[in-house]
């Protein structure tokens, strides 16, 4: 009896310590939290976005900052977990950071998108601003909008407007395939592909829509076998990260020659994993100009410019400079960092990012809307390359804003 | 459809028998030992990361040979100096401790080789067509690597059935405790059986590793599937994760080849298409998508017809 | 009156090696007998046949005249029959009052019940109580039974088998490895705990045997060679040759 | 470390069944236990401490249902978060029924639900999974994760795919006008259900059937003939197993309004084994440290490492290796000594060999750390902070210094060691005269 009296009691104090280490101090500078993978299988990708997130804030610091007081970014390692996000989202909460980046994968940006307006609702004097730059679910700001989510990727929907236009516009496609992973965002993929190529090019017959379990797969040569049996001209996939370089190998060892049009294909290692095997075969549909050829002069110094700090890694999302210029722009037309305000200074606000394009925030659903860019795997002509792997990717054809844009269900509800 | 599954026999083998060589090891260490080594897959993701710092150094004919003796040696270190300790509070605990190991090598090799995938390329002299069938194209390499598995099967298959070893392996694993009363120094056996079995797994992260990828999550990947596998074919029998092997690589290849959705499968079976709305989800299901679980649902299925696995005749 | 325990035709095989051939025995109820031969006469494959453990390869086995060919062993102690076993076999990481309480939960009707506490059970411990002061290891009542010494678990094996006040009890070697004056101390326990009940039991000692028995079974190649009182087994010259004729201590 | 290194069978098995008859007797240990957890979040006020409260509730439970297989039952599964995932979406998509008026449901008795849909699951996929123990039981369990994990893909509708299921605590029916928005309030529900199911599973173990799954763990073969049939215990201790971790579920579902598959995932159950075999599996209230512990570190180590899984996969082996009993059992082998009254005599020996420990700690810790900032070239600067110094990665001088110190901290370890054991064995020796 006594002795579990004692366990109690060592419990306590352990309590106590878990409390004094969480305690927050006090801090000049403003924070911003970035809840990302810093640890486990993506703390790669994590790890090069708080890079890019620390690079950015550092150049605005340079330019004296926020309301005069410097940028801090906090990374929080939330293990692309859902249940650690939210833990981490307390943590956040607790420290008194009012803004939270996260981008990687949608279903930890549900929980937390779901979480911060529980909590804004419920704690109307304490309240977070989510800032996603990267999860694309289209849900976000269309049934599952809110007022204090904005995002500055463009959703699935957008990019595969622009894709479908390119592919329209290729009279060789006749046959199309359709592989992803099967889960929400690899549906996403082949639902947008199937409803607008239907629309865009009637007379493409999908020979194919697959679906596989999402890094399960050990061999992707029977996959292959049937695209090559259903005689596709081009193939559109969601995959990313193992499962991508495994397709593109399996591809090139069956000999399949036809382009793959991806949302995934590049960087924090793929790249250098695809390798030869891409080249000319691998497209990307993303949100920023490639670097190559002939990047825009701001893009191409700020690429540079991480480049010699981070020699290893890439600037693979341009859009975190947009996001956190956006940002310190609201921040500074609110005059304060009140979470509500600063919300209501980004609805609608216009900026040049550094690919040179006007981009705006929509108020109505919180969707940043900019132009899609589409561009091929290669490495001739590389300028900018990936992975420090002499492959890169080169611009082959930019959709503009007003083409990606896609309509939204979303039913704003402001605070009053 | 000849082209389909023309390759997918193939493909079927050249998987099935990479988990050969894999459930091979496994099964030589459980048959001897007991200790079904939960590490196994991880020996075989250090084979592929040896493998690929060894090839960019030496080139990729001595890594194949280099990785595997290196891993041995690994594994027989292993043996030594933790499972030992452990051995005398039990199978579980044995068990309980491969999971560590597995944990802690997952890690280290995060740790020395970094997170993302590292780009272990086939080697040149075998990267290319080896025949073109039907507009598809069939990898030299995947035929290298169907060589080298039947190799390691052939070679096996002659130590157990020809030499002294190798029988009292055999005998080992139909009455264990029989190497004991022969008088053999019984921790030296186990440490090399460990050793061999972890070697075996190397070989197979050697070859395997330029095809299906060279990343930290390799042996989660492969790992509860070879566990399948040798509990199906039955702990401790040799033939039977050979057949186990084949039986679920082909399985596999196929389930995916096959455009058919488990609703046509159910009404096939006799169940009416009533049924359909209420199981819905299942229904729009394709076989291709459920391929991967396959093994696992055979799994369930062996035990539950026949608990000691197909070819199993011990109890544990 | 029904036998204790009836076995007609009984055969058992592995692969292609007969083990018990054709083994047609009869016990009385309330007697104690023996079951003895030389080594690899299929002793303990009998006893394990009879228990449960084993499925026989044909041939019947009553209990009490009730059929309990082919039941699980769990069945087969329910219907009255518990045995002991050759090699200890015992719960090592439960204290000694546990491991004779887990002999006596069942036949009080306990059995998978969630709903009692075992501490509460008074019936049950009275009982534990009274098992541990026959087999003398009162005071030792909370000791992990793994660290008994060997004398003390072979005791406590005896202990288990009869803690369920099964009436058909199976002792398997009860006094193997133990000293002389440790076997006289179990013979007297085992006396003293199978009053008024059925014994059948394996021994090799045969001082034990012919002291305990009332009549002996001779299995030889998995044949009953004979059976009956110990005068006459002493006297059969079947026996004399099969058996007795080997040299004697093989225990 | 050397105390347990060379465990005499004694030893081990002395302190193999701690949970027998006594330990826990009387009600004072459980009325400490809710004082303590009424008073706690007004003790610890900083932060995140009450989420990080909350989350060790829900681990303590589910891990105290692990333990229920493992430690009393002898089951290693490797899919025990199945049964706490099915729980849990049960309660989750239960709280959204309440919360449309469909079913009447008020917010406490929601781990109640998770618990019946453990129960049930369990119940069902235990009826092969049980039919043998050891090996091929984990195998089992394995593959019905394996198979589970596929499935939440699957079933869309059920598991809500990748985004999962979330739901509103504060949208179902009150009860007794309680209602739960705070974090404090959440608190004290899932204190309450911690409470009551540790009574619930301390109280099993002491059942019959608690009992005789100890003897299956122990000896099967002998438990058939005592006339339990170890399949039936086993299905049954399974069952329980996975009533609990289902309420551990549900305390899931009400604190954090979502499940997503990952929390029936591999990992979900990987984690579950750790934090049980950290804690100590041969006691009622190993687990329970273990949960305490393991969460405290899983969620604090992360703040100051990208390795704190590769520090918590060498705690587990460092466990399994040298102290096989955990940390309850080391704490309970000094039982002994501190009833004596003689734990003051280890004082001097044990702060020898923790100081030598520390050193090898700092040591082998500091490596890993320059290893890793290496490897991962998220250092540009070639400076890493690392034990309130800055160290240069390229400089040979700090490899030196932490090689010399894991060194330094083994050598020593391995001098004062012994004299802890032997200071150990005295402050028994004494104690055991009473």
């Amino acid at each position: 009896m006594r002795k579990l009296k004692n366990v109690l009691l060592l419990c306590l104090t352990l309590a106590m310590v878990t409390g004094l280490a969480t305690q927050a101090t006090p801090a000049d500078p403003i924070k911003i939290a970035f809840v990302d993978p810093l640890s486990g299988p993506f703390a790669a990708t994590g790890e090069n976005g708080l890079n890019q997130f620390k690079y950015a804030a550092e150049a605005i610091n340079k330019s004296g900052g926020m309301l005069g007081r410097q940028l801090e970014i906090v990374g929080f390692d939330n293990k692309v977990s859902p249940q650690e996000s939210l833990i981490q989202l307390k943590k956040v909460i607790g420290d008194g950071i009012p803004f939270v980046f996260q981008g990687n994968s949608s279903g930890v940006a549900h929980a937390i998108s779901d979480a911060v307006q529980k909590h804004n609702e419920r704690n109307a004097g304490n309240r977070v601003l989510y800032l996603n730059y990267s999860a694309v679910d289209p849900a976000l700001t269309n049934d599952k909008c809110h007022f204090w989510h904005f995002r500055f990727d463009a959703e699935a929907d957008m990019k595969m407007a622009a894709l479908t236009d390119v592919i329209a516009a290729n009279k060789n496609i006749k046959k199309m395939y359709i592989i992803g992973q099967d889960y929400s965002f690899g549906k996403a993929v082949a639902d947008g592909a199937v409803a607008m190529l239907g629309k865009k090019r009637p007379d493409v017959q999908i020979v194919g829509n697959e679906l596989h379990p999402i890094g399960k797969v050990k061999d992707f040569s029977p996959y292959v076998q049937k695209i090559v049996a259903s005689g596709a001209d081009a193939v559109i996939t969601g995959n990313w990260g193992a499962d991508m370089v495994a397709l593109a190998k399996a591809a090139n060892d069956g000999g399949l020659k036809v382009p793959f049009y991806t949302y995934y294909a590049a960087s924090d290692g793929v790249t250098a994993a695809i390798g030869a095997a891409g080249v000319d075969r691998i497209r990307l549909v993303h949100e920023s100009h490639p670097g190559n050829p002939n990047a825009p002069k701001a893009l191409s110094e700020y690429i540079t410019g991480y480049r010699k700090l981070h020699p290893q890694n890439d600037v693979n999302q341009p859009r975190i400079h947009t996001a956190l210029n956006m940002l310190a722009l609201a921040v500074k037309k609110a005059g304060t960092v009140d979470v509500d305000k600063v919300a209501a200074a980004l609805e609608g606000m216009e900026y040049t990012n550094l690919s040179g394009d006007q981009v705006i925030m929509r108020r109505q659903d919180h969707q940043l809307q900019m132009p899609i860019y589409i561009s091929v795997h290669t490495n001739k002509n590389i300028q900018h390359d990936l992975d420090a792997s002499g492959f890169g990717l080169s611009l082959e054809s930019k959709v503009d804003r007003d083409k990606a844009t896609q309509p939204t269900t979303c039913k704003m509800q402001r605070p009053s | 459809m000849e082209q389909i599954v023309l390759f997918s026999i193939l493909n079927g083998l050249v998987f099935g028998m990479l988990l050969f060589m894999l459930s091979s090891g496994l099964t030589l260490i459980f048959g001897m030992m007991g200790v079904l080594n939960f590490a196994h897959a991880s020996f075989y993701m250090l084979g592929a990361y040896f493998a690929y710092t060894l090839a960019s150094r030496v080139g990729f004919w001595p890594a194949l040979v280099l990785a595997p003796v290196l891993v041995g040696l690994l594994g027989a270190l292993v043996e030594r100096h933790g499972l030992r300790r452990v051995h005398r509070f039990g199978h579980v605990a044995e068990l309980i401790f491969t999971f560590g190991v597995a944990i802690v090598i997952e890690e280290l090799v995060q740790l020395v080789w970094g997170r993302p995938a590292k780009s272990y390329q086939v080697p040149a002299a075998l990267d290319f067509p080896l025949f073109h069938l039907f507009g598809s194209a069939f990898p030299a390499y995947k035929a290298f690597m169907l060589l080298v598995s039947v190799a390691i099967f052939v070679f096996i298959f002659a130590i157990l059935t020809r030499t002294r070893a190798g029988l009292i392996i055999q005998a080992s694993l139909t009455h264990p405790g029989m190497v004991a009363m022969l008088g053999h120094n019984v921790p030296r056996v186990f440490m090399i059986v460990f050793g061999i079995g972890c070697a075996l797994a190397a070989v197979a992260g050697v070859i395997a590793g330029p095809v299906l990828g060279t990343f930290p999550g390799m042996a989660q990947v492969l790992g509860s599937v070879v566990f399948v596998v040798v509990v199906v074919g039955g702990l401790g029998s040799l033939s039977g994760a050979f057949v186990a092997s084949l039986l679920i690589g082909t399985l596999q290849t196929f389930a995916v080849a096959l455009n058919v959705s488990v609703g046509n499968v159910l009404m096939a079976v006799g169940v009416p298409a009533a049924a359909s709305a209420a199981l819905h989800d299942v229904w729009k299901v394709t076989v291709a998508q459920v391929a991967p679980i396959l093994p696992y649902l055979l799994l369930v299925l062996v035990l539950m017809i026949r608990p000691t696995g197909l070819f199993g005749t011990r109890e544990t | 009156m029904t036998p204790a325990i009836e076995l007609s035709g009984v055969f058992k095989a592995f692969g292609n090696t007969s083990i018990i051939r054709g083994v047609n025995l009869t016990i009385e109820p309330g007697t104690r007998q023996a079951l003895i031969g030389p080594n690899g006469a299929g002793k303990s494959t009998l006893f394990n046949l009879i228990t449960g453990k084993y499925p026989v390869s044909s041939g019947r086995i009553r209990l009490k005249g009730q059929d309990v060919t082919g039941l699980r062993p769990s069945e087969i102690n329910r219907r009255g029959l518990s045995r002991s076993f050759q090699v200890t076999n015992i719960f090592p990481r439960m204290s000694v009052f546990e491991n004779i309480r887990c002999g006596v939960l069942w036949s009080l009707g306990y059995r998978y019940s969630f709903r009692h506490r075992v501490d509460a059970a008074h019936d049950a411990t009275e009982r534990t109580e009274k098992v541990l002061e026959q087999l003398n290891l009162a005071a030792r009542r909370h000791v992990p039974a793994g660290v008994l010494s060997y004398a003390e678990q072979r005791a406590l094996e005896i202990g288990i088998t009869i803690a369920g006040g099964a009436d058909v009890i199976l002792l398997d070697e009860p006094t193997a490895g133990m000293s002389h004056s440790e076997t006289e101390h179990v013979v007297q326990l085992i006396r003293e705990v199978t009053q008024g009940k059925t014994l059948l039991m394996v021994e090799h000692d045969m001082s034990v045997v012919f002291d305990l028995a009332d009549r002996i079974a001779v299995l030889v190649y998995g044949e009953v060679i004979a059976h009956d009182t110990p005068e006459r087994i002493r006297a059969d010259p079947r026996v004399q040759e099969a058996y007795l004729g080997v040299p004697q201590g093989v225990a | 470390m050397k105390a347990a290194d060379a465990p005499t069978a004694a030893r081990r098995l002395a302190v193999a069944d701690v949970g027998r008859a006594g330990v826990l007797r009387g009600y004072g240990v459980w009325l400490t236990a809710a004082v303590v957890l009424i008073v706690l979040p007004w003790v610890v006020r900083t932060g995140a401490a009450v989420p990080i409260m909350n989350q060790m509730g829900i681990a303590i439970v589910f891990a105290l249902s692990f333990n229920m297989l493992l430690g009393q039952g002898g089951m290693l599964s490797f899919g025990h978060a199945v049964y706490f995932g099915l729980g849990g979406f049960l309660a989750a998509h239960a709280l959204n029924l309440a919360g449309r008026g469909t079913l009447y449901l008020p917010v406490p008795l929601l781990p109640l639900v998770g618990g019946l849909g453990g129960l049930a699951f369990a119940a069902l996929f235990g009826t092969f999974s049980t039919s043998r123990a050891g090996t091929v039981f984990s195998m089992v369990s394995l593959a019905v994760a394996e198979l589970m994990a596929a499935s939440s893909l699957i079933f869309d509708r059920f598991f809500g795919g990748e985004e999962g299921i979330t739901t509103n605590r504060a949208k179902a029916p009150l009860l007794l006008g309680l209602e739960f928005t705070r974090d404090r309030q959440v608190y004290y529900l899932i204190a309450f259900w911690v409470l009551l199911a540790a009574i619930a599973m301390y109280a099993f173990s002491r059942t019959p059937i608690g009992r005789m799954a100890n003897a299956v763990r122990d000896n099967p073969e002998r438990a058939e003939f005592v006339g339990y049939s170890q399949r039936w215990v086993r299905y049954i201790s399974f069952c329980a197993a996975g009533f609990f971790a289902g309420i551990a579920g549900g305390l899931f579902a009400l604190n954090y309004e979502i499940l997503t598959a990952e929390n029936m995932g591999l990992n979900a159950s990987g984690v579950v084994l750790l934090m049980t075999f950290i804690g100590g599996i041969g006691s009622f209230v190993g687990p329970i440290l273990g949960a305490i512990v393991f969460t405290f570190l899983q969620s604090m180590l992360s703040d100051y490492t990208g390795i704190w899984l590769l520090y918590l996969g060498i705690l587990f082996l460092a466990t399994v290796l040298f102290v096989p009993i955990g940390m309850a059992g080391v704490l309970m082998l000094h039982a002994p000594a501190w009833r004596a009254r003689r734990v003051g005599r280890l004082a001097g020996p044990y702060l020898v060999a923790g100081v030598c420990g520390l050193v090898a700690a700092v040591g082998v810790i500091g490596l890993l750390e320059m290893l890793h900032a290496l490897v991962a070239a998220d250092t540009p600067s070639g400076v890493r902070r690392l034990f309130w110094t800055a160290v240069s990665l390229r400089s040979v001088l700090p490899w030196l210094v932490f090689t010399g110190l894991a060194a330094a901290g083994a050598l020593g370890l391995r001098w004062a060691g012994p004299r802890a054991a032997a200071a150990f064995a005295d402050a028994n020796r004494a104690g055991a005269g009473r």
